[in-house]
């Protein structure tokens, strides 16, 4: 994926002269997780930067350089980090056109590195969409593997407004053919069924979408599974449309079970989906905790393909939430 | 989707020039920038308006001094008290008095409110409403021309006391690691809403913070238009050079409260009176008629002049509508991409 | 309602030596809304303190005090302005329990005043509780007036961990007799029925609770009013044992639709009482636009108590979830 | 509720006291801590930790010499790269060995890892895995102690490139404001993860910065360990005697890479050599063998005795079993009040 995300940047700069690159370590070293690799050395050292320690100013940057005629691409090393600079996202970056009443525009994307998996322990391991959801004026979009990062990063840099990308850490590593080209953007905002199924709408996100589908793929039941990609805004029709056929919603998150990006689709489709709905709405997420360390634990963490299964199973015969694993722990 | 332009905004692009042309442009300004927050006070005093306002009545030969010492392609980070600003940079009265009025002839129709101008005419981007916000975005500004390899500066200003926080620190670094062309103006006015420099700032010269930056500095009469327009002009001179940036530390004073809503309890006895004794307007005016540039006769026309126009202006916000329900969802996203 | 939390603070201060206050203006000026009238005079500038602008540096120096022995009280003026400080808060404060192995503890309290109403535009409206909805190791509550300032802030002071107490702008003038003393404390994680009814419930949070009484009075529904109180913990059984009376929820929330807090108890209410419920739950909130400028426009923003009336009339008449005022608009 | 006291912390206590005692237990102490990054580097490289870490070899002068300079009721924040700082203060190499590899017998029973280890008994708050975070909190427990008018110092021990972080800024600048009690130790190894000092960093010395909160500062050597105690020892007692805040710069360097997967390619020509010359064992042991201090057997036996005891420790780690399940859900409220 890391590769994709390199190249996705590369053809955007060479596209438009007025792509930059910059965040921690991106340039010379080219990037903690080798997402820039090779912009340094074809693009040099004015549209490729390496910033200091300091997310406030480089984020801040970014805005004043989007609202003045570049378009920025901002890494977040991890997106725990982007609590010392969230003022500049959520409340400069997202506002900027608003407040200008729709003179300026701001074509920035903040990419960051997010999830668990790594042991890299409590602090670098989250995956924090619950701090945007929400946020007026901000994009913000989620890769589940190589092929949407590459598509998602490509729509983000020609997007206008300010795009937050995450992109799960442990699939930087992964490998997966990539059709390039214009073809392959995926626009802001929609979804991709990656799995026709009948018997129930799996919506997942990010690294649970390859868990949903590994879940599916071997189960009694037929599932339908939904790459959400977007958050915001976030497909309602395509959810929707599944939902309605299949009757049944479960949505697979790596967060935290409070606040968690699943509350947000449960709600709506709870609201517009009311009466088709056969079963609740089962939301499978990692329970309240820190993310903890150790390979165990942190694999505990986030829920596993068996445990989706498992649940869905349960949800489908009896119509009712199954509970989660550690109700009985806690 | 939106109605971008508002009908004032090729004013401001003319007005900018201005302030750069004549000593006499300029004074006339800072008339216009004193009545008009005396006239938004008024206002505000009398109920017509709701909601906070941050006026800066003696500070007014910053405004004019930066504004005379740059050019409207330059960009300028302000803050909420960016009403002064905005006027000596160009915007109209009607347009700055409107957007405070919540009218749609205001630079936002009026959804934004008084801490929150902005005229992309003269490079105006919108007024900074969290303290610090601005420097590192004025740093992303001046980015963009440094990358663009064109001749623009980006301004920052920002009060005594929004160098405590971390913004404004790392928008100081980066700007000198990076050696792009800004100027950090800091408009020392000793007071951070109620709170004094000295309790809350471990130094007394803000300019003395350049050091952490290897960056020049300067500390400027910030009450003396030309002395501000001077300092500015070198700093600008040396960013337009490829010289990097520089701090310039004006020392000035607000006569009226943080806000609004305050009385300003907090003064020293008799700080206020001194710097009524060293007014800008009074300052400039009484040497621009000794030197002979102006007559009495002249300038009490001139201040007659700029009291009609902004009843006219007045006159003009007042019969705009407020800002419209359906306004309030516009801009929030745009729909364009490259 | 500031002098309520002024008295608490004070009544605090006095019973325990090692509360301290600090923040921007809290001391001379006794705080820029009033809150902490009188504290200087009586506690002197040791345990009164007033602040750079330096939201990190004060937050942070919460937690430290915190950690090790007093107990800070830090007010943020504007909740926007957390989003300076915000790795203090929910990566920071949040966690050095956890990360001590519950050797730590930090007993702090964080008050922002929140909401619309004021015209202080919209970066200084808004109410923000999704910023830190799911953080595990923060606790979160919300007055809706003096007396609920006053027993919140009491409990909050008392808390060994990290409580956000969010403080609704328009209500500091309000005026209300309170009981003071420890039977006035409001624990947190409990919800209180303020208007018992039987056609639905209501959950309110607060600038929103007296809007739902407000709606509830005069209307041809019999309203049972929920003032939530505490969004973390959230008072589940309170809220579910009514909607399991009424077969109805309605949320009345301040913020945006997107992202609400309001989506959190949607989500699980329509879960857990999947089957019982009679109709979709409806939320009443803010349309996604920043908080507008301008005393019709913003009073626009906030659900009024006759649109909620008028909501809730159609949700239990047609048992469909009515479209929200701005639907024909946008 | 949860099992707070690790078996091994009544331990930690004794051994913070050794390194104020004598020179001999400090180069002891520094040879531990040596190998015991040695061996987690060792243990990450056969694959018998998942994860990252920061070792620090090369530092441990700063460690041992802050530790010397401080009590046990003093309060110290550290960052990510604290193993060192951890055995300096006392918490002992299976505790901090166990965390590591997430064993129960780690001071967060495993549940936390190599960027997370606290020590109450000895005043370690829980090292930080955010840049420049610890700056503040610090700052905190020094108001800690002037409130309660102990004679308490606070200690933030950070990097050259957290200096870029606003937080640093905040924190010094309280720290004047309200003269705290603090001592704030940068460790200057030149780099922040893969970049050079120059490279983010706008100036040369990090002392400098001082300067914008009219704070004292020293620039030590941070390869010699009598150099650096005695330097943070004055700061200490300015701190200590009401005197406030100073900015202790320890030059020193780092020999292996910012994290476990760091090959650090981007070191300059000849530079690591030129600091393994000066190593900090090395010359405090030569120092020690040449006044007499020291004899080699006795070096000799000392090394041994370290590396038999890190063995031993890494054989109890071992033998901890895995943190269980049950422990994520621990510790994440107290479930107590006032
Ligand atoms: C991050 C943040 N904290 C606090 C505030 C509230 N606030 C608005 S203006 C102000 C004082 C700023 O003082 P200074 O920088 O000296 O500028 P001045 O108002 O004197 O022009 C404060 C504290 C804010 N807007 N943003
Ligand atoms: C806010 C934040 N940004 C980025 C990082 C990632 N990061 C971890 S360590 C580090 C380098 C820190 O350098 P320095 O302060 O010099 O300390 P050193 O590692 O050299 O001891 C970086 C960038 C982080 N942990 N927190
Ligand atoms: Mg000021
Ligand atoms: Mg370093």
């Amino acid at each position: 994926m890391n590769q994709a995300i390199s190249l996705a940047i590369s053809e955007e700069m060479d596209r438009d002269a007025s792509v930059v690159v910059f965040g921690e370590d991106v340039a010379v070293a080219e990037g903690p997780f080798k997402t820039s690799e090779g912009l340094l050395a074809k693009f040099g050292p004015e549209r490729v930067r390496d910033t200091p320690i300091s997310e406030t100013a480089f984020l801040g940057a970014a805005v004043g350089a989007a609202m003045t005629g570049l378009r920025p691409v901002a890494e977040i090393m991890f997106i725990e980090f982007m609590g010392v600079a969230f003022d500049q996202m959520v409340t400069e970056a997202a506002l900027m056109h608003y407040l200008s009443g729709g003179r300026y525009e701001v074509p920035m994307v903040m990419r960051a590195s997010v999830g668990s998996g790594l042991g890299f322990g409590c602090q670098h391991s989250q995956t924090l969409e619950r701090w945007m959801l929400g946020t007026p004026g901000l994009k913000l979009a989620v890769a589940s593997g190589a092929r949407t990062a590459y598509g998602l990063t490509k729509a983000a840099i020609r997007d206008n407004n300010p795009v937050v990308i995450l992109e799960p850490r442990t699939l930087y590593g992964q490998r997966e053919n990539v059709d390039i080209g214009d073809e392959s953007i995926i626009p802001l905002g929609t979804a991709e069924v990656v799995r026709a199924g009948t018997d129930v709408t799996v919506v997942a996100l990010g690294q649970t979408v390859s868990v949903a589908l590994e879940a599916a793929d071997s189960a009694s039941w037929s599932g339908e599974v939904i790459d959400l990609l977007s958050l915001m805004p976030w497909d309602r029709s395509t959810v929707l449309e599944s939902v309605r056929r299949t009757g049944h919603l479960v949505i697979v998150e790596e967060n935290q079970r409070s606040g968690g990006w699943g509350t947000e689709i449960a709600s709506v489709v709870a609201n517009e989906a009311f009466g088709v709905l056969r079963a609740p709405i089962h939301r499978i997420t990692a329970p309240d905790v820190p993310v903890p360390y150790g390979p165990e634990l942190e694999k505990r963490f986030l829920p596993s393909a068996a445990y989706v299964q498992e649940q869905v199973s349960s949800l489908l015969s009896t119509k009712k939430s199954p509970s989660s694993w550690w109700e009985e722990l806690v | 989707m939106s109605d971008t332009a508002s009908p004032e905004v090729p004013q401001s692009t003319q007005r900018r020039h201005e302030v750069n042309q004549s000593p006499i442009a300029r004074l006339e300004r800072m008339i216009e920038i004193r009545l008009v927050e005396d006239r938004i006070q008024d206002l505000f005093a009398q109920g017509l308006v709701s909601g906070t306002t941050h006026t800066s009545q003696g500070q007014e030969a910053v405004a004019v001094g930066l504004a005379a010492a740059t050019r409207a392609t330059d960009f300028v980070c302000c803050t909420y008290r960016g009403h002064g600003h905005a006027l000596a940079l160009g915007m109209p009265p009607a347009v700055v008095l409107g957007e405070v009025l919540g009218r749609q002839i205001g630079c936002m129709g009026g959804v934004g409110g008084s801490m929150h101008l902005s005229d992309p005419d003269v490079g105006l981007l919108p007024t900074f409403a969290i303290v610090g916000a601005g420097t590192p975005v004025a740093v992303g500004a001046a980015l963009q021309f440094a990358t663009k390899k064109t001749d623009g500066v980006a301004l920052s200003v920002f009060g005594d006391g929004a160098t405590n926080i971390g913004a404004f620190h790392e928008g100081l670094n980066l700007a000198a690691v990076w050696n792009l062309p800004v100027v950090f103006v800091c408009e020392n006015n000793l007071y951070g809403e109620y709170s004094p420099l000295e309790s809350t700032t471990a130094v007394t010269d803000i300019a003395d913070r350049a050091a952490s930056y290897a960056m020049a500095s300067e500390i400027v009469d910030g009450q003396d238009v030309d002395a501000v327009q001077a300092s500015i002009a070198r700093a600008v001179a040396r960013a337009r050079s490829g010289g990097g940036p520089t701090l310039v530390e004006a020392k000035t004073y607000r006569y009226v409260g943080h806000s609004r809503s305050d009385k300003a309890p907090y003064r020293k006895d008799g700080e206020l009176e001194q710097w009524l004794a060293r007014d800008p307007i009074e300052l400039f005016a009484g040497q621009l008629l000794a030197s002979g540039e102006l007559n009495p006769d002249a300038l009490d026309a001139m201040r007659h002049r700029q009291l009609q126009l902004i009843d006219e202006a007045q006159e003009r916000v007042l019969a705009s509508p407020t800002a419209a329900i359906p306004r309030m969802f516009e801009n929030i996203l745009s729909p364009s991409h490259s």
